[in-house]
């Protein structure tokens, strides 16, 4: 039916390897849960996140589980429902390591990766603690004379090659391109990544190449290793004209979490009586 | 007249901030601001001024198309009027705290993380800031991390800056040559000296010092009836707990 | 009917002052045909054209008119129908200044503008004679240690503001957003434009942003200063899922533009008949 | 068996040379490289090693989704395998030159310019240059203008360059050492000295030195009866004129 080899949520989850540097989308992207639990399921070891330009649940169940050395991020927040309870304990307790970032810093360094330039320069940041915690930035007389600011300091930026980058979409077609609508940092990070896995909410019997208007909504199979479907993939995080967050889930996550107790049995529950089908 | 809550009267305060705004934005976890906003563009709606508000975290108010970067690349190319900034801690010379208390990197109390505010602080030009809780744990001498700083020397970039400071208990203003908060408006529960005891920096003070403006019933009116739906739809915890319990 | 105040193709072509730094679509991009009939008729100088990153009949068309006094581009030609005579007759005769460039160095001055950063790196270039002509172009040594190349220097670019930029599309909504399809430079131009007029065959009774999907192909209104309804408004280009290329129209041009004389009859009748309405 | 038209051999030849790509990209005015790419693609459809070809000036053989960028980008990612440059002029060390004959900027005589080539040349690992006119107007000792060089320093980032050149007359490779031309294949209605009288570099000559292939009738058929209908849509003009008049 479909030109594409089909894999499954177990499969993607086995080609996180330890100590990757992985691609978290933010929760309006599309979060990819049935894989996070298969990654945890795994007990995969020593993954760096790095979050375009935040995480919520996900990066905060990943280090919760213990499957995370460092994060590079601008936030990790559950949203409306309070503090990452797990992220929280990490940094307090010195149990992993964080480049604490800016969201335009993490989408340029993805940029620089996808023009396969060595840098970014960046405009802000300077006078931020931030700078002085990142030994990976530099900050160079801007070289040009076209700036207006005198004598002008300006940071720049490395480039940065994801290993792996994982997300959940609504659609593939039939050969295996992706619709992501406006969710245009989905490019950007895969374009950025050596391996690009999808899960989809359903696979539909078309070519989004047949419109201009659906094609202009596409990430093209060229940028995509593998596809799996997971109905409610991103659940208890909402998609798009799919379904809204999980409100109630969230809110007893939320609680869980607050303490490595009753997050790991809340996690034995979720695991067990997880929502996703096509694992 | 109705009740109206502290939070409705500090949303119509924000609200008259924005008055000759053309574009406003709203950033992650700022249900006030973001009621603030669409009462302003409501209000505004049938005159020649009108007012466009970006909700990153709504679908119907995002009319943004190119990914999560383009309220980065719209406020640095100008395009955005206001944008709101909270922090965990702010000082009296306008730096914000999003990362936490205590010594970085292994701190007390870590907080969600500095945002986009590394940027955007830079490059709008109306940042106002606006934290509820109105303490010396908040409003601090000198903030514990600097996620952006309130002011910047002359050879960095910086259209954009501090222009507001609101807060459950004042609204001050920011003046970017002294470098320094003035008081401009006080919620009429509080007297200047309680203000002044929760205040951990040294701000200003004003002769002409007024009080927070009661919102009109009209305006609640049009709050309740016409914003708070919109805010149910991408705050719903917010909205809820203030209007729909 | 609309909630935008709707302008003619001569009000756009009024807002194109001499000496401005005018922004010109690619042959694919939507050439904004009508509206430049009319810069010609109003006799502007001094044009200076930024191409993205090149130009066919409207460029040509423009220098053949006098209208141009400089201009920045990876390639002038009309394409199948053979070089461009009046932008050859003009290099050959120094009658405009040339700043010939590469497509990707023409994308990311603009890129750079979108980010407001003062310049943005580039690879390639280097040992090109390209580079020896372009005063605006600086080289450094790569200040980040995160290359495999060693000693690696590399060429940056400078941030380039467009005065303004015209271009041809589809479709408006009743909000003033622009269907723009997978013609996503046109999102780069307009983010790097002081001011942006798009010509359309329609204008829709919609909102684009109802749907995700349509949303996914819009530039928003909140980068668009003007819109004027054109009906064949890319003639002779063509434009997507509306019309082709009018191949005899194209010919004819390319026959006639070989010499000044043979232009200016070829022109004085182009502007007669002109095939647009709503002017 | 029908008669083989001069373009459909060097379509096929370069055809040959596509063989164990999985991405091939065609700019502009391409069109003898498009049909050859089509063709390889096609010839690869039932096996396991599909060929992805995206020819720029046209819509349905276009997957690219993000603007004229993302020929650029997704080949300085390292995603494209092949891709096609041509010049007014190509020199004996693979410089190629697509602005003009004459001194620079006044020109003799000017061309289109240099398109995309002074990146794709660095960064697509296989280019294969290809000029129909193999004249020592052409194929020349040093070229007026470098839009492209052919090799780098080690200083610069190259992980591509020029593999192949291809003209009516012979097919050469170009070692990056050695930095010179090596001829392989040769036209049969053409002698190696007369190859060598009409190039105005030196190269290598080649022991092994192999004719022009000539296509299969199969070949043939899938080109005219498949490839051309394709290729009429985006290069109208040369379809017509070789298939369709």
């Amino acid at each position: 039916m479909v030109n594409f080899t089909q894999i499954t949520v177990k499969d993607i989850a086995k080609e996180v390897k330890d100590n990757c540097l992985l691609g978290i989308p933010a929760d309006y992207s599309g979060v990819p849960m049935s894989v996070t639990i298969e990654i945890i399921k795994n007990k995969t070891k020593g993954l760096r996140l790095y979050c375009l330009p935040l995480t919520t649940i996900q990066g905060d169940m990943l280090i919760g589980s213990g499957c995370v050395n460092e994060i590079e991020t601008a936030a990790v927040t559950l949203g409306e429902y309070g503090q990452a309870p797990r992220f929280q304990d990490a940094i307090e307790n010195s149990k992993i390591n964080i480049k604490d970032s800016t969201c335009p810093a993490l989408h340029a360094q993805l940029q620089a990766t996808e023009k396969s330039v060595p840098f970014m320069p960046l405009r802000g940041i300077l006078g931020s603690d931030l700078y002085k915690n990142r030994n990976d930035w530099v900050v160079i007389d801007n070289p040009m004379n076209n700036s207006n600011t005198n004598d002008e300091k300006i940071v720049i930026l490395p480039a940065v090659k994801l290993d792996i980058l994982i997300f959940h979409a609504s659609k593939a077609d039939i050969n295996g391109n992706v619709q992501i609508g406006r969710r245009r940092e989905l490019a950007t990070l895969a374009h950025a990544s050596k391996k690009v896995y999808v899960t989809v909410e359903e696979i539909v019997d078309e070519d989004f190449f047949d419109s201009e208007l659906k094609a202009a909504a596409t990430l093209p199979s060229l940028y995509i290793d593998g596809i799996s479907l997971a109905k409610n993939g991103a659940w208890p995080c909402g998609l798009t004209d799919y379904y809204d967050i999980d409100t109630n889930e969230m809110s007893k996550y939320a609680k869980a979490a607050k303490y490595q107790e009753t997050f790991d049995e809340y996690m034995r529950d979720f695991i067990l009586q997880n929502n996703y089908s096509n694992i | 007249m109705t009740e109206i809550f502290q939070s409705e009267i500090i949303i119509s305060e924000i609200s008259n901030l924005l008055k000759d705004d053309k574009h406003v934005a709203i950033g992650a976890a700022s249900p006030i601001p973001g009621s603030a906003a669409l009462l302003a563009q409501e209000e505004r709606k049938n005159t020649n001024l009108k007012l466009q508000v970006t909700i990153l975290h709504s679908q119907k108010f995002n009319n943004f198309t190119d990914g999560s970067r383009e309220l980065f690349d719209a406020s640095a190319q100008g395009r955005i009027d206001t944008f709101f900034l909270g922090g965990v801690q702010i000082d009296g010379q306008a730096n914000i705290n999003l990362v936490g208390t205590g010594r970085y990197p292994k701190l007390d109390k870590r907080f969600s993380g500095s945002f986009g505010s590394a940027l955007m602080y830079f490059v709008v030009p109306k940042i106002i800031l606006f934290r509820e809780e109105h303490t010396p744990r908040t409003l601090v001498k000198k903030v514990d991390f600097i996620s952006a700083p309130g002011i910047s020397p002359p050879n960095i970039y910086r259209p954009g800056g501090p222009k507001y400071l609101i807060t459950n208990k004042a609204l001050f203003s920011f003046n970017k040559k002294k470098k320094n908060f003035k008081i401009e408006k006080i919620n009429p529960e509080f007297t200047l000296d309680e203000v002044i005891k929760s205040t951990g920096f040294e701000f200003k003070t004003n002769k002409n010092l007024k009080y927070f403006t009661m919102p009109s019933q009209k305006r609640i009116d049009v709050l309740r009836n016409l914003i708070a739906p919109k805010v149910l739809n991408f705050y719903p915890q917010f909205a809820k707990k203030l209007w729909f319990n």
